[in-house]
């Protein structure tokens, strides 16, 4: 525990390692205590009685890989306003102006994604 | 206890950027390995970075870091809709398919 | 045993202490909320609710517990078996990590780390691995769909939450979640902020998969979404984490808007109570909302809801960014 | 400029060009525009012609400088300008350039149907090349024209020349191209080191001796390629079967004399030790080249081929003038060359003839043509002779004093160079005997025409400077005199200075 | 605030976002006008380029000089062509979204950022700015699987040159403790020998640097990518990025690491040898004039690298004019090949040009122009930028490489000839159809630059010479 660093971070690491253990036994714990007799009807997917046409994972609408592209852009956008934010009172007019320039490009952005209907459901 | 140097954070570093290569280079099944591939080759940089951030105590390798990661999105954007796009085309992301074009 | 616990050993033990101290008051917490939600819902379409296991139905949620337990695990035969079994164990575990750095009163929080709402910000959004990796690992198209539609819910909404998140920054200087509160000690965020705080609790909703969100299990279409294949344990983790989310978003609203551990007026009797009742009832009160909310709300459409998140509160929350800063700025009010 | 301040020298080098563009401009029909463009092109070239006959008034014989002299920043800051001027050893080549292009222009009037426009154009281009080539006095400005040739040619062999001429246009391209790119690297060498490419300024800065050898092999790949000497001569035969009769005759006429022309102008004056040192294998190569391709030549079943091969060894009799390093050859070599230009045109302007009537150039085909077609066969038969090198018509002149020069410096190489010339009466007569004399073989040969007005036209003034050239060649000679001369000496001092700075 | 001295970037930044907001809002096709305007921006760029005074801004990221000058000015002009080429082709394939134009706009924004780039942080930007329209615009033919592949293949080999770029610029920046080019020429021009961990990543930066210009053994995108992507988008790659490629390229070694010219002046030197003869060689068997265009740019970029191998003034002033010779060449063919259409399909074989001679000559006369001076004929203008570079590499004793490449530029004729051939020997394959007037100016303009390049070439040669001046100092 020499870097302090690394200490404040400790806590999380038990914390994570409990959490494990307790989701792992009650995993464990109903697969031990329960009774397991599996039969292929009841293993087959859930599909209204039939079996599934084609596979599952299959081809999907893109609008959700554009809608986790456009997750990916503004989160990271998000991510650079975290430090601008908690710094603004140190970094005057010409930090406040550049974000505002780079969030000015974002918009310019988001109205080409809302005109190109990117942003449409159905 | 083990301290942890700058060295072995060069190492990871360096170790990363050859899993991103020969992924890029060895993989024959999957378009989407390659992109994971230079994901991986971004993610050594900025260990990189870091590390020598840390060690010279200068934040310029930690802005690059940032800027790295923002820049390693957008390709990760482009590179997805391309695939995307090769995808209506072919039908098919495998490696090995992508060779119509050669001579 | 001073000597004792500044030791590596004594630490760990300090730490699993604590942790615990955390845990199972939030798994109990957990179980209730369940209890808590089917007696509002109940209450509030005039029906009775749980009553029959223990007085007014207190036991409910162990007999429940140990009803899943007793189920079989089944594993569906397309499925990928490991996937399966560890996607509602992420969700979970992910729901209780969080909590490590939630300051319960001051100096209470068990780590109490300088980045904490970025820690809180990146932990929740894990919590789309969970489902992502539930919806595809189960083979079915339900589930399948289930996922995809809660994955992008869930990212659609975080985006604005993050805005508000960082005008909360803003006002306080800091990524500290102690600090946050500390800085609502003359007025709670919720007053000057009020747009945003109702941003904010709204993608709470999303974020969690609530009703009026609760698009991904909508039961009439999905059957129950992306954990249609799920059953026992894991069905139950899933579950747990579910609330445990609610639970969190709940305390994240009230460090972030209505002042933590804080009292609302530092004047008697209010400064009697103790911090940590202040944050719970506080926490009670949001996730009263919550089930109000779904008991009087219907479920929207999906293309209603992403249109909500992306036409709406996008960009409302990063005009209203823009502004609290600029205010923020020419007033002068900035924290140094 | 000159003394009148009159740039005539780029007037004679770019005025083609305004020719080019105004046959470029010219729209309509397809035999209106071939038609304007042959006028256009032959008083463009005649114009050129008549004003390059100022230069043969003013020219003063006497003096071995640089007469005509014009000058112009151009890449001022690497010390290159756009410097023209002639002397004695080119003056003459700008007329030679001159004369034939309008023969030329004339001996395709009706050899070209297709695409005359741009026939024209290319060799009025063409024109502008070869003179600013011998004007230029400035080495970046001569490669520039140097190369440049290569571009009009390449069309000329490739559009309108014979069956194989694509192969033909490549390998001429090619070959001449990969040994001027060497001399490039020479020339740039040359620059750096003197810090100018300004060839009086080149004059007068020694080369470095370890330097000199590299450089002359570079001049070599690049002059050899192109006058041409065996072994690299064998894209002319090619050059020469597959093009159309006009190109063949500046092929013979001026563009061999280009690699002959950079020998005198550069490789003797810049590199005198290298000169001298590796003139032994020159001679050499020059010998083999009269001998071997003068046998062959007597093998060949093609007139243009024949005449081809009979170029490559006037040309090593050339090449053996320059390199023996005296007053004698080089004289005999610089007229050698300006005979060989307007006898060999003239021989292939005589197998057009008959080509342009009967398409076939086979030699088998052919018999007694001096029966058929009586003017013909004299004028044939008068450039026949000229090229065996009969006393009193043009080439006995240049190889006699080739012979004298080569005999001061080795007998053995004065004796190769006269069998190269009685092998040339042997294939040149053994040629006429199977095309002039004999029997007709065929009957379509009966219904031949003899030559028209217009061939007259091309022949008549081709004849006359032949019989000039043979009878008074002084007249020519004197041009190259003084320059000659100045020459010579200037090699010798070089080398004796460089030799006292060897026994120091 | 210094800021203002980078006028230029901000100026085509915000017309780029004003353009594309004005282009998305109408309902109907915005091509051509979005295009018009993205010239006009460009131009504007220009002028304000011309116009700028010498100096560093932001905090040190971004630098004006001469130098920039000149590459910016170049790449501009080429961008600005680069759209002209595009519209009646965009239009005719189905193509005319107006978001080409912009992206074009975009990829110029990113060219120049790099050349003003002081800073290993600016020049990622900017390569990166660069680089991201340009996968797009390679994979623009959504409908086209060879241009998605093109796509592909240059995403996957550019996302990894920049991988390398940036792993060697970590290595430069720990190991000297900066990233900002004056500081680390200082570090570097100290007394003490340099870490080989520099070493190390200076090779990394020049790979993916070799990458961009494709220069061999880097060059494996450039065959594939250049085929597939519609043809004006080939052109715009063959151009205008190269110019800023190599300029960041002679930028970064001449400047930071100009103290180890040793060190670095031999990879330039066998990736100058292996580009020209790859490039001459391999372009040989070529049928598809894109394909072979793209041999042909390999075997150029080699020549002017030469100029950079020598690493001296003069070598530089090569590289600068070579860049910029090349740059007209490669717009005219590519306007050529743009042209190239038969009853409304674009064909793009060497054999589709058969007869041109006859059926177009204006056509056949500019393409002959541009191959006799890619192939290095004088009087044309490639000869000089050959002649440049030559020079260069016989003054600083370079022999190997001034040999290799005049043996390689013979070879590299050949192919060159046998278009000219194919114009102009071979027999009519039916005519193409008539290039569109955008392009005949494209081809005219270029071509007239190229054949008269000759008669007054002091004027650019001047302006490379202050470039040079500016870059060594």
């Amino acid at each position: 525990m020499t870097q302090p660093l690394l200490a404040e971070y400790f806590p999380i690491l038990v914390f994570l390692v409990i959490a494990g253990v307790i989701a792992a036994a009650m995993v464990g714990g109903s697969l031990l205590v329960a009774r397991q007799k599996p039969n292929p009807e009841k293993l087959s997917a859930y599909e209204c009685g039939f079996e599934p046409f084609d596979d599952t994972r299959r081809r999907f609408d893109v609008r959700f890989y554009l809608v986790a592209i456009l997750f990916i852009i503004f989160d990271l956008e998000v991510a650079f306003l975290f430090p601008w934010a908690v710094a603004l009172g140190d970094i005057g007019w010409f930090g406040f102006l550049s974000m505002i320039a780079f969030l000015g490009v974002l918009t310019v952005g988001f109205i080409y994604e809302w005109r190109k209907g990117a942003l449409d459901w159905e | 206890m083990l301290t942890i140097g700058l060295a072995h954070y060069l190492t990871v570093g360096a170790i990363l950027l050859v899993l991103g290569i020969f992924g890029i280079f060895l993989n024959r099944k999957n378009v989407i390995v390659i992109l994971m591939s230079v994901e991986l080759i971004l993610l050594s940089v900025n260990l990189n970075f870091v590390a020598f951030s840390a060690y010279l105590d200068d934040l310029a390798g930690q802005v690059f870091a940032m800027f790295v990661l923002t820049v390693a999105a957008a390709e990760a954007a482009i590179g997805l809709a391309i695939v995307v796009i090769y995808f209506r085309n072919r039908g098919s992301i495998e490696v090995e398919g992508i060779s119509t074009l050669k001579g | 045993m001073d000597g004792f616990l500044s030791t590596p050993i004594g630490i760990l033990a300090i730490t699993l202490a604590q942790t615990l101290a955390l845990l199972v008051p939030v798994l109990i917490g957990v179980a209730y909320l369940t209890l808590a939600e089917r007696k509002v819902l109940a209450a509030m379409q005039m029906r009775r609710g749980p009553n029959v296991v223990g007085p007014f139905g207190l036991l409910q949620p162990f007999a429940d517990a140990l009803k899943m337990l007793m189920k079989e695990t089944i594993v569906p035969s397309g499925a990928n078996r490991y996937l399966f079994l560890f996607a509602p164990m992420l969700t979970f575990m992910l729901a209780m990590l969080a909590w490590a750095v939630i300051p319960v009163n001051e100096g209470w929080a068990i780590a109490d780390i300088n980045v904490g709402i970025l820690y809180l910000f990146a932990i929740s959004s894990l919590g789309v691995y969970g489902i992502i990796i539930a919806g595809w690992a189960s083979n079915s198209k339900y589930a399948f769909l289930g996922a995809l539609r809660s994955a992008a819910q869930m990212v659609s909404y975080e985006v604005s939450m993050g805005f508000v998140i960082v005008t909360v920054l803003m006002c306080v200087g800091s990524l500290n979640l102690t600090a946050i509160v500390k800085a609502q000690e003359t007025v709670w965020f919720f007053i000057p902020l009020f747009p945003m705080f109702v941003i904010f609790f709204i993608s709470t909703l999303a974020e969690t998969n609530r009703a009026p969100f609760d698009l991904p299990e909508g039961e009439s279409e999905l059957v129950a979404g992306f954990f249609v294949e799920y059953s026992s344990m894991s069905f139950a983790l899933f579950f747990l984490g579910e609330y445990a989310n609610m639970i969190l978003m709940s305390a994240l609203t009230t460090i972030l808007f209505l002042g933590g551990w804080l009292p609302p007026m530092d004047i008697a009797p209010f400064n009697w109570v103790p911090g940590p009742i202040w944050f719970i009832l506080k926490i009670c009160l949001c996730l009263f909302t919550f089930i109000w909310v779904r008991a009087t709300f219907p479920r929207y459409r999906y293309d209603q809801l992403m249109r909500l998140g992306w036409k709406v509160f996008l960009p409302f929350s990063l005009l209203w960014l823009v502004i609290t800063a600029a205010v923020l700025k020419l007033a002068g009010w900035l924290p140094a | 400029m000159n003394a009148a301040g009159f740039p005539l020298l780029s007037l004679l080098t770019f005025l083609p060009l305004a020719g080019a563009a105004i046959i470029l401009s010219v729209r309509g029909e397809e035999a209106v525009v071939a038609r304007n463009a042959r006028w256009t092109a032959l008083w463009t070239s005649l114009i050129v012609f008549l004003l390059s006959l100022i230069l043969w008034v003013r020219f003063d014989a006497s003096s071995a400088g640089f007469q005509f002299e014009e000058k112009l920043a151009w890449l001022p800051e690497f010390g290159v300008g756009y410097h023209m001027g002639v002397d004695g050893i080119s003056v003459l080549f700008v007329l030679l350039s001159t004369a034939l292009t309008p023969i030329c222009i004339l001996a395709s009037w009706e050899a070209i149907e297709t695409r005359v426009r741009e026939y024209m154009i290319a060799f009025l281009v063409l024109e502008t090349m070869m003179v600013g080539m011998f004007c230029a006095l400035d080495f970046i400005v001569f490669y520039v024209f140097f190369e440049a040739v290569l571009i009009p040619m390449f069309l000329i062999i490739g559009v309108w020349g014979g069956a194989r001429r694509v192969y033909a246009a490549f390998k001429f391209f090619l070959y001449t191209l990969l040994g001027s790119v060497l001399m490039l690297l020479a020339i740039l060498y040359l620059w750096y080191n003197a810090g100018t490419t300004d060839i009086p300024e080149l004059f007068e800065q020694a080369v470095p001796r370890a330097a000199q050898t590299w450089i002359f092999f570079a001049f070599l790949a690049s002059f050899a390629v192109k006058v041409p000497m065996w072994p690299v001569h064998t894209w002319l035969p090619d050059a020469h079967v597959e093009a159309p009769t006009a190109g063949s005759v500046i092929l013979a006429g001026v563009l061999l004399k280009m690699g002959a022309y950079g020998f005198l102008r550069f490789t003797l004056p810049l590199l005198p030790e290298a000169s001298a040192d590796f003139a032994p294998l020159i001679f050499v190569l020059s010998v083999v080249a009269v001998v071997y391709t003068s046998l062959v030549a007597l093998a060949q079943e093609d007139m243009k081929k024949l005449i081809a091969y009979s170029s490559v060894a006037h040309m090593g009799i050339v090449t053996i003038g320059i390199f023996s390093l005296n007053h004698q050859g080089l004289s005999g070599a610089l007229f050698t060359m300006l005979a060989h230009g307007v006898v060999s045109g003239a021989l292939f302007l005589c197998v057009g003839v008959l080509y342009d009537r009967v398409h076939s150039r086979e030699i088998a085909r052919y018999g007694g043509m001096a029966s058929i077609m009586p003017s013909y066969g004299l004028v044939f038969l008068f450039f026949t002779m000229a090229s065996v090198g009969l006393p009193g018509l043009a080439n006995f002149v240049g190889e006699f004093l080739v012979i004298i020069g080569a005999w001061k410096v080795n007998a053995f190489v004065a004796f190769g160079a006269a069998l190269g010339m009685v092998l040339g009466a042997a294939y040149m007569l053994y040629l006429y005997k199977r095309v002039g004399f004999g029997k007709v073989t065929r009957d379509d040969l009966k219904r031949l025409l003899d030559l028209s007005p217009r061939e007259y036209a091309v022949f008549a003034p081709l004849v006359l400077l032949t019989l000039w050239m043979g009878v008074y060649p002084q007249s020519f000679l004197s041009f190259f005199e003084a320059s000659v001369a100045n020459l010579v000496a200037r090699h010798e001092a070089a080398l004796g200075a460089a030799r006292l700075a060897g026994i120091n | 605030m210094t800021w203002t001295l980078a006028l230029p970037e901000l100026v085509l930044a915000v017309s780029a976002l004003v353009i594309l907001v004005a282009g998305v809002i109408p309902k109907q096709d915005t091509f051509f006008p979005v295009s018009m305007a993205c010239i006009g921006a460009l131009l504007l760029t220009a002028v304000l380029v011309l116009g700028q005074t010498e100096g560093t801004a932001l905090n040190g990221h971004y630098v004006a000089d001469a130098f920039s000058g000149f590459m910016k000015v170049l790449a501009l002009g080429a961008a600005a062509v680069g759209i002209l080429l595009s519209l009646d082709f965009n239009e005719k394939e189905g193509l005319a979204r107006f978001e080409f134009p912009i992206l074009m706009l975009l990829a110029t924004l990113g060219m120049l950022v790099m050349i003003s780039a002081n800073d290993l942080l600016a020049l990622y930007l900017g390569l990166e700015l660069l680089s991201l329209p340009l996968y797009v615009i390679a994979a623009f033919n959504r409908d086209s699987g060879r241009s998605a592949e093109a796509g592909l293949k240059y995403f996957v080999l550019g996302a990894l040159a920049s991988g390398l770029l940036l792993y060697g610029s970590s290595l430069v920046y720990g190991f000297a403790g900066t990233t900002n080019f004056d500081r680390l020429g200082e570090a570097f021009s100290a007394a003490e020998g340099v870490s080989p961990g520099v070493i190390v990543g200076v090779v990394f930066v020049i790979v993916g640097l070799a990458f961009k210009v494709s220069a061999v053994p880097f060059h494996m995108w450039t065959p594939d990518v250049y085929e597939g992507a519609p043809t004006p988008v080939t052109a715009f790659f063959a151009s205008a990025p190269k110019v800023a490629a190599i300029a960041l390229l002679a930028r970064v070694l001449l400047g930071p690491f100009g103290d180890l010219v040793g060190q670095w002046s031999q990879v330039i030197t066998l990736i100058s040898l292996g580009s020209m003869t790859l490039g001459s060689f391999a372009a040989i068997g070529q049928r598809n004039l894109k394909r072979l265009m793209a041999y042909s740019s390999i075997g150029h970029v080699g020549y002017a690298l030469m100029g950079l191998a020598v690493g001296t003034d003069i070598g530089l002033r090569g590289l600068l004019v070579y860049m910029a010779i090349y740059v007209f060449m490669n717009l005219g063919t590519f306007a050529v090949l743009v042209a190239m259409r038969r009853q409304g399909r674009a064909v793009e074989g060497v054999e589709d040009l058969a007869g041109l001679g006859r059926t177009d000559p204006g056509m056949a006369l500019w393409m002959a122009i541009f191959m006799f001076s890619m192939a290095g004929i004088p009087p044309l203008a490639g000869f000089f930028g050959k002649l440049y570079v030559f020079l260069a590499a016989v003054q600083a004793g370079f022999w190997t490489l001034a040999v290799v490449g005049v043996l390689t530029s013979v070879v590299s004729a050949y192919y060159y000839l046998r278009i000219v051939k194919v114009m102009y020997f071979d027999a009519p394959a039916g005519s193409l159809d008539r290039a569109p007037t955008s392009l005949a100016v494209v081809m005219a303009g270029t071509g007239l630059f190229t054949a008269l390049f000759a008669l007054w070439p002091a004027p650019m040669l001047a302006a490379a010479q202050s470039a040079a001046a500016a870059l060594l100092g």
